[in-house]
């Protein structure tokens, strides 16, 4: 069944995968839908302080 | 010194570490006194030694340079 | 280089300050802000009008090449090896510094009283306090780059004048 | 809550009532029930938690919102409790004393340990605040006029609800005093006098009347009623009549109805009693008789009830209150015959009964026992077993129904009776029932009646709706605490007086006692939010709505959870000692937003922790406690750094180790991070603690484990953090069977090694820890190449949904005078609670080049940005400052503004008058007033000098080069291709495959020869790839979007012009000197020993030593994949012949994330593991056809020699030799030669110059699987640049002055993004030259230049000097 394509993406769950991929998509010309289940994206990178290796503060 | 004096300071704040940590400072409600008078700058780099010296002409009393 | 003009004009080094914060290091920038302002505090106001000549000075030696040109290089020699390998040893480069930072700042200080008329040599050690010796040196160096030249005699004394912007 | 109206000033949460457990400070911290994820949360806005309607909401009548009004008591609030309580009920103070609290049943803390005082707290709340003040909104008065007989609490709601409709009402009493019941039916020691007429003037300050002394009847029928005007009439008249006893001799002198008694004694303040008087019944009416009767000087009294305690229908606390004082009941027991003495009583028979089964009121019926007949002598009996409705002033009107139990039938809904525009409510129409249901049927039939005046359909809409199971908030964590007692009046103090008895709570008792409640429904409607939010966002009517959306793909990202220790309780004490807790909850001690602020203590006792242990792998590769059988592959590293971070935090001296099996720090640069750490003195232990005991008073925590040495050993710690590993997340396993997506046996997601991000299910892709545990880096690497994935899949639509914003026509300003528009926020009060905005706008005023100033009360919503636009067109300003918050968070929204009103968005300037003004000199307001003047000045006088930039666009050429046919490479040309991109794949070698070529099968058996050949052959012959064998990259220039580069085959030169670039050179295992390696035929590297395998066909023995030059000074990094290698190959030998045995000599043993079944499988299949430390390498020496391998045993503590047939090392990994593609692109190299990404964390995959990606082992060692993720990766990453036809550049770049240059070549040396190089200029020689597509607008060059012949766009020296004078020169 040949039915168009349609353009556009939905990526489930807001954490730093969830975001870098519909950063990546959206840059490449695709519309995203990035549907988060709590109330801010972020998912648990946000919780840390810093991060390995570089020691930069995760926010 | 009369009790009511207060320091000027010119501060050069880089607009990716210092300036961004003053805002977190500013959500956080840390208080500090407010002598500061700050210049955003892209990077502390920016910050030629001129421009310091321009401050001190000006009067202020101190110049803080972060970046 | 700031700090090292800043103390041949007399003015409290620690009138400018340097920190290095991050962009989440909301309590450190606070803390660093009090302590400044704690310091500024006590030195007290800083009156420009008694420092006129002398930042005049610092502003004028800042902006020649020699400075600049030195202030560029020292990243680039503190850091990277020359063609043979070789770093340059950070003490020789700290002399040299200081010895050009002075003889600059004492060159434009000259030239900044110059720029209210014609002097003579003592009267430029009287009111800079600067060894009469020192005046003479830099004002010799002066008149090579072209910056000063011989006025005019007031009697028997020599006057001269700047040729500077 | 509406998302553009909210500015997230916090406001709302302030005054929240409601503190709940916050999840993202994993509850260690509280957050209110509205509130703002965390303080940087994005979107930036304020959300209400709220599930379904409370139970004891469900559980009242009257469907009062109780949550709502007991916080509204918890934080003292007491008027607003009451404008909730009030909105449902007029008689809070009533209520408070009478109410059966049905919904003190319902409450869930039932099961916790008792039910909430939710009554006391409503009469607490009408004590302390007088409801009459409360103002109650009336619609406006209509013209209708309603009758309403009787002013009991039916009546008194329906007038009260009438009149809040804006419809009069008159109450027609019969009694000379309103209030029926609660009047005549409730005694004073339950309900005092003085709050019932109180309460009744709330109704009657609504403007209703109330007839007294007029009773329904001949002289006033319903007909005369209606002719009178009244257009509805609501009968009220409650049920007054008490129901005989049925016994002979009940109409003697001496016997009296309970009610008639409680009447006359209410209304006349005395009333006949008897010395020894009994009472028959067991239900309020019964206990308010007998109280009474002690309190009026009763010597005995006592109560007859046929069934048991349990049965009675009375409150339970009124029966405790009867038996303190003194009435005795005798339970199982009925009246047979009065006894009569010359016409008075003399004496009761009674009988005894014992309980039947139930019957249809599921009350057990009590049947007597014959022959147990007993008497009492008493000298009054008083009836009180129920009450019926006296009819007799209804007697004419024709169109009411009556029930068989002589109560009016009405329309259980609206209450309307078959009589036309006749209402009824209350007791006449349920019978004897609770005040609050008389109070509900008032609020009911107001409603209908209201209807009926309108005409509307009475019933339409209006049926109760029925919650299955409803989601509440969860209350196992709650601690139990005990109701609080209710003081009452000592029991001799009640004798002779009807003072209350209940004398209710005091304020701190009530705040308390509130502060039990569950907040079953997390926000409680209170609204104390909606007042205070000023922007008008808080909207409580929002409703979950389900929205249905058709794409092209679905890529899964929802993470994983963190693994809960409470299942391991009795191990790791986690749930009882407050001084274990999890790595996720040690974050977030460390974080400056967290709940202490980043101050390392122990939340116990604040002090600050001197010793703290790390437990690994909690959670994480134990199959015996919980079946995670995986290694979570993060904890390793996580655990050092937050050693690392506590000591930077911890001022004097702070001891950290860490017990472990394995350390695996197998990441790019971990390694180092690893051994520095060891330098900052982390203490590593080699050991798996196997208790955690308490130590009693200071909570510290004692760890024993048996050292390397063999020595048990006991050790006290401050504080044991739990690096607990990651589980799939149980909201993710129920969507993968939804989507019926395959998951392996730890329940990730299934995928495959050639195709990592690829799901079971095609269009639907996965990344991040979804798959199976793993590091940021990596996460980030899979997410670019799900993206990429998708994207290959709708290329033929791309860009087919993008919108584009249009903005108008942008007005030259150049040369024009500056008109200065001056916008001052008050943010709320985060700026004008502080700072007077209004003297600042003033100020503003008298500045240069001012023309037009305004104060604002939220600059970033959307109607005040609209309002800008209008402005800044109307006044034909041509530079815009705002005085605000941060440019960083907020400088492109009003950018954007600028954009829509014509305006350059560079000729904008903010003044960060709160985040760096207010916020932070809140007690100092005059002297932030003047400062925010100062900065206002200073941005003032930096914008006329703004100049216009416009944003640079940089074409876009799009075909890409690929330089390296490895599996990276070829891949990434693959996607390249089938996405539509020419690709050009320069490979050294004369075929393709790269290192892969060695290598049979992955550790999950995925066959790699074929795949190979597979992938080779779609290479070759894609007509979208041009492969350039034995050919090498020479030369390059040019930056992103507009690369140029030499590629050399043979002799012959080619240019190449390609948009971006994928370098994917990949790496090589290296060669050792150690171990006679080159020097013993038997000693072999990586995949050639499959080769001596069958030279050696009777091998017996087989050694294996891992890091061979990896983690030593030659190489000080770990290559990663070497222990799954040599494992995998061990397991191929055991599976050819188990007895051959097989030895691995390790420094640690890295099977990260679900390699480590392959570990697991070795270790049962009997492969020997020992660990040698550098300083006492493994000696190798020749003995005859054999070797011999020396090696000390850490376990045994002894030396060791192994004889072997063969020995296989594994040796460190290089990046293969590409200083000729490293250098013509300008690409940094680390220390080990490996490429450096742009960012470790979160760009891995982009090189530091633009336009230039990396990919494969050439960036660091990594399995298959993970090289062909970060190919895709990097294929997605410059799609996100060649997809466009051009790229835009920021305009604050540099900007040379070549007449001033001299070409002395200093910035080029300065600048660390090579985006200035020396331009030959004919006539003048070496002049610098700006590369603005790479200039990042630092300045550094600015200043090294001798000349100052650069200067920064939107930096320049005049704006920057005008703001350093214009700062100071306020006095």
């Amino acid at each position: 069944m040949t039915k168009d394509v349609v353009g556009s993406v939905m990526v489930v769950g807001g954490g730093i995968a969830g975001m870098q991929s519909a950063l990546d998509l959206a840059n490449s010309g695709y519309y995203v839908y990035l549907v988060e289940e709590s109330s801010a994206i972020g998912g648990v990178m946000s919780q840390l302080d810093k991060t390995f290796p570089t020691n930069d503060c995760t926010m | 010194m009369a009790e009511n004096y207060e320091p000027k300071i010119l501060a050069f704040l880089c607009n990716w570490c210092a300036y961004a940590g003053a805002d977190l400072a500013g959500v956080s409600r840390f208080q500090y006194p407010p002598t500061l008078r700050v210049i955003r700058t892209m990077c502390s780099g920016r910050v030629d030694p001129l421009y310091i010296a321009e401050g001190l002409v000006n009067g202020y009393d101190g110049v803080f340079v972060s970046g | 280089m700031v700090a090292k003009l800043l103390d041949l004009a007399g003015i409290e080094r620690e009138r400018v300050q340097l920190r290095r914060v991050s962009a989440a290091e909301g309590a450190l920038f606070s803390e660093y802000v009090t302590e400044v302002s704690q310091k500024t505090l006590e030195m007290g106001p800083f009156d420009p009008t008694q420092y006129m000549l002398e930042l005049g000075a610092v502003q004028r030696a800042l902006g020649t090449r020699r400075l600049r040109w030195l202030s560029g290089m020292e990243h680039q020699l503190d850091k990277a090896e020359n063609v043979y390998r070789e770093k340059t040893d950070p003490d020789l480069m700290e002399e040299v510094l200081s010895e050009a930072i002075r003889s600059e700042y004492h060159k434009a200080l000259i030239l900044e009283m110059l720029g209210e008329g014609p002097l003579s040599v003592r009267e430029m050690a009287e009111r800079s306090g600067m060894p009469v010796y020192t005046v003479s040196t830099r004002l010799n160096e002066l008149e090579r780059d072209g910056l000063a030249e011989f006025n005019c005699h007031e009697g028997s004394t020599a006057k001269f004048a700047s040729l500077a912007a | 809550m509406d998302l553009s109206k909210c500015t997230s000033c916090g406001d709302c949460e302030a005054v929240c009532p409601v503190e709940l457990e916050s999840g993202y400070e994993e509850g260690l911290a509280t957050r209110k029930a509205i509130y703002k994820k965390y303080t940087q949360a994005i979107p930036g806005t304020y959300c209400i938690e709220k599930t379904d309607t409370a139970p004891c909401k469900l559980a009242c009548p009257a469907g009062i919102n109780v949550q709502g009004y007991v916080q509204m008591v918890k934080v003292g609030n007491y008027k607003r409790a009451l404008e909730i309580i009030m909105e449902d009920l007029p008689l809070p103070g009533i209520l408070g004393r009478v109410c059966p609290h049905g919904c003190e049943d319902a409450c869930r803390r039932c099961s916790v340990d008792d039910p909430l005082a939710i009554r006391d707290l409503k009469r607490l709340a009408a004590d302390r605040f007088d409801p009459r003040e409360i103002e109650i909104q009336c619609d406006p008065e209509r013209d209708e006029k309603v009758a309403i007989i009787g002013s009991g609490p039916a009546g008194l709601s329906t007038a009260y609800f009438l009149a809040r409709r804006g419809i009069k009402s008159t109450i027609f009493e019969s009694l000379p005093e309103p209030g029926g019941m609660l009047r005549v039916g409730i005694p004073e020691h339950r309900l005092p006098r003085e709050i019932l007429n109180k309460e009744i003037e709330i109704i009657t300050n609504l403007g209703v009347e109330i007839k007294t002394n007029s009773p329904l009847g001949p002289d006033l029928s319903i007909d005369d009623l209606k002719n009178q005007g009244y257009k509805a009439v609501y009968l009220a008249i409650g049920a007054h009549k008490g129901i005989e006893l049925g016994v002979p001799g009940e109409n003697v002198n001496g016997v009296r109805q309970g009610v008639d008694f409680l009447r006359e004694l209410s209304l006349t303040g005395k009333t006949e009693v008897g010395k020894k008087v009994v009472i028959i019944g067991g239900g309020n009416v019964a206990i308010d008789v007998a109280r009474s009767a002690i309190r009026m000087g009763a010597e005995e009294v006592t109560i007859v009830y046929r069934r048991t305690r349990t049965e009675m229908p009375a409150f339970d606390e009124e029966i405790e209150a009867s038996l303190d004082e003194g009435i005795r009941i005798n339970y199982l027991a009925a009246p047979q015959e009065i006894v009569v003495e010359d016409g008075r009583v003399a004496g009761l028979r009674c009988i005894k009964m014992e309980l039947g089964d139930a019957d249809s009121s599921g009350r057990r019926s009590p049947i007597p026992v014959p022959g147990s007949e007993f008497e009492l002598d008493v000298d009054q009996i008083i009836p009180a077993i129920g009450q019926k409705p006296d009819l007799s002033c209804l007697e004419e009107a024709a169109g009411l129904e009556f029930s068989r139990w002589g109560t009016i039938e009405v329309n259980s809904i609206s209450y309307a009776t078959d009589y036309e525009g006749v209402f009824a409510g209350g007791d006449v129409q349920t019978g004897p029932w609770t005040v609050i249901g008389a109070v509900a049927s008032g609020k009911e039939a107001a409603e209908s009646i209201q209807r009926y005046f309108d005409g509307v359909d009475m019933v339409e809409g209006r049926e109760p709706v029925t919650l299955d199971d409803p989601v509440y908030r969860p209350y196992d964590k709650e601690p139990v605490k005990h109701r609080l007692q209710m003081p009452e009046l000592a029991v001799e103090k009640r004798a002779g007086n009807f003072d209350q008895v209940e004398l209710g709570y005091t304020e701190e008792q009530g705040q308390e006692e509130a502060g039990r409640c569950l907040n079953c429904s997390y926000c409680c409607d209170c609204e104390l939010c909606v007042e205070a939010c000023l922007p008008g966002a808080v909207n409580h009517r929002d409703q979950a709505l389900e929205k249905e959306i058709d794409v092209g793909a679905v890529i899964l990202t929802s993470g994983t959870d963190v693994f809960d220790p409470d299942k391991l309780e009795e191990f790791y004490l986690y749930k009882s000692n407050p001084n274990v807790m999890t790595s996720i909850e040690f974050e977030r001690i460390l974080s400056a937003t967290g709940p202490t602020s980043g101050h390392l203590v122990r939340l116990s006792d604040e002090k600050e922790p001197k010793k703290i242990a790390w437990l690994q792998c909690v959670g994480s590769r134990d199959q015996n406690q919980c079946d995670n059988g995986y290694c979570s592959s993060v904890c390793c590293m996580y655990a050092i750094k937050e050693t690392v971070i506590a000591q930077e935090h911890s001022h004097n001296g702070l001891e950290c180790s860490i017990f472990n099996m394995d350390i695996r720090t197998f990441g790019k640069d971990y390694e180092r991070y690893y051994e520095r750490s060891k330098e900052q003195g982390v203490r590593y232990v080699q050991a798996r603690v196997h208790t955690i005991s308490e130590v009693p008073e200071s909570r510290n925590l004692n760890l024993h484990y048996v050292s390397e040495a063999g020595e048990i050993i006991e050790e006290e710690f401050d504080l044991v953090v739990l690096s607990v590993g990651m589980e799939p997340a149980k909201s993710a396993v129920e969507l993968a069977g939804d989507l019926d997506i395959e998951l392996n046996q730890y329940n990730f997601v299934k995928t495959e090694d050639v195709s990592p991000v690829t799901t079971s299910k095609p269009g639907i892709y996965v990344a991040g820890v979804i798959q199976g545990p793993k590091d940021i880096p990596h996460s980030i690497m899979e997410a670019s190449a799900a993206a990429c994935s998708a994207g290959s899949d709708l290329a033929a639509a791309r860009g087919s949904l993008v919108k584009e914003r249009i903005f108008p026509e942008e007005i030259n300003v150049v040369g024009q005078e500056p008109r200065i528009g001056v916008f001052v926020c008050n943010c709320g009060i985060n700026i004008g609670g502080i700072a007077d905005v209004p003297s600042i706008v003033e100020y503003a005023k008298s500045l240069p080049n001012v023309v037009y100033t305004e104060e604002n009360l939220f600059s970033c919503s959307q109607d005040t940005q609209e309002k800008m636009v209008e402005t800044i067109k109307e006044q034909k300003l041509n530079r815009v400052v705002v005085a605000a918050c941060s440019p960083i968070t907020h400088e492109p929204l009003f950018q954007e503004t600028m954009k829509d009103a014509g305006l350059n968005p560079f000729l904008f300037e903010m003044a960060n008058i709160r985040n760096q003004c207010t916020w932070v000199h809140s007690s100092e307001k005059d002297k932030a007033t003047e400062k925010a003047k100062d900065l206002v000045k200073m941005s003032v006088a930096r914008s006329a000098f703004l100049e216009p930039l416009d944003y640079l666009t940089v074409g876009v050429n799009n075909p890409v080069l690929v330089v390296g046919g490895g599996v990276s490479g070829m891949t990434a040309a693959l996607n390249f291709a089938e996405q539509g991109f020419a690709t050009t794949l320069v490979e050294k070698g004369m075929e393709l495959g790269g290192s892969a070529r060695q290598i049979k099968k992955t550790w999950k058996g995925a066959d790699v020869g074929s795949y190979l050949d597979e992938l080779i052959g779609q290479v070759e012959n894609h007509t979208g790839i041009n492969v350039m064998k034995g050919a090498e990259v020479v030369n390059a220039k040019g930056f992103v979007g507009n690369f140029e580069t030499e590629v050399k085959i043979g002799d012959l030169k080619k240019t190449i012009r390609h948009g971006a670039t994928v370098v994917a050179t990949g790496g090589q295992a290296t060669e050792t000197g150690e171990h006679l390696y080159g020097q013993n035929p038997r000693v072999t590297r990586w995949h050639d020993l499959e080769q001596n395998l069958e030279k050696y066909p009777d091998a017996e023995s087989v050694v294996f030593i891992q890091c061979v030059g990896s983690r030593d000074e030659s190489h000080p990094y770990c290559s990663k994949i070497c222990c799954t290698a040599s494992i995998n190959q061990a397991l191929e030998i055991k599976e050819k012949n188990p007895e051959t045995n097989v030895f691995i000599l390790h420094r640690d043993i890295r099977t990260y994330g679900e390699r480590e079944s392959v570990y697991q499988k070795a270790r049962e299949k009997g492969v020997v593991f020992i660990k040698y430390s550098p300083e006492r390498k493994p000696v190798v020496t020749e003995a005859g056809d054999k070797l011999e391998v020396k090696i000390f045993d850490p376990v045994i503590q002894r030396e060791m020699v192994i004889e072997t047939d063969l020995l296989n090392l594994a040796t460190a990994i290089e990046s293969s030799a590409n200083e000729t593609v490293t250098s013509a692109y300008k690409l940094p190299v680390n220390a080990d030669k490996f490429v450096m990404e742009a960012h470790a964390k979160l760009r891995p995959v982009d090189c530091a110059t633009d336009g230039v990606y990396i990919c494969g082992m050439a960036h660091y060692p990594k399995p298959l699987d993970e090289s062909i993720a970060q190919a895709q990766a990097a294929v997605s990453r410059a799609i996100n640049v060649l997809s466009q036809q051009s790229v835009a550049v920021e305009p604050i770049v540099s900007q040379i002055d070549q007449e001033l240059c001299i070409g002395c070549g200093l910035c080029v040396e300065s600048c660390s993004f090579s985006a200035i190089e020396p331009e030959k200029v004919e006539g003048k020689g070496i002049r610098a030259k700006n590369i603005s597509a790479l200039c990042k607008g630092c300045g550094v060059c600015a200043v090294a230049c001798p000349q100052q012949a650069i200067t920064m766009k939107h930096f320049n020296n005049d704006q920057i000097i005008a703001s350093i004078r214009a700062g100071k020169s306020v006095a």
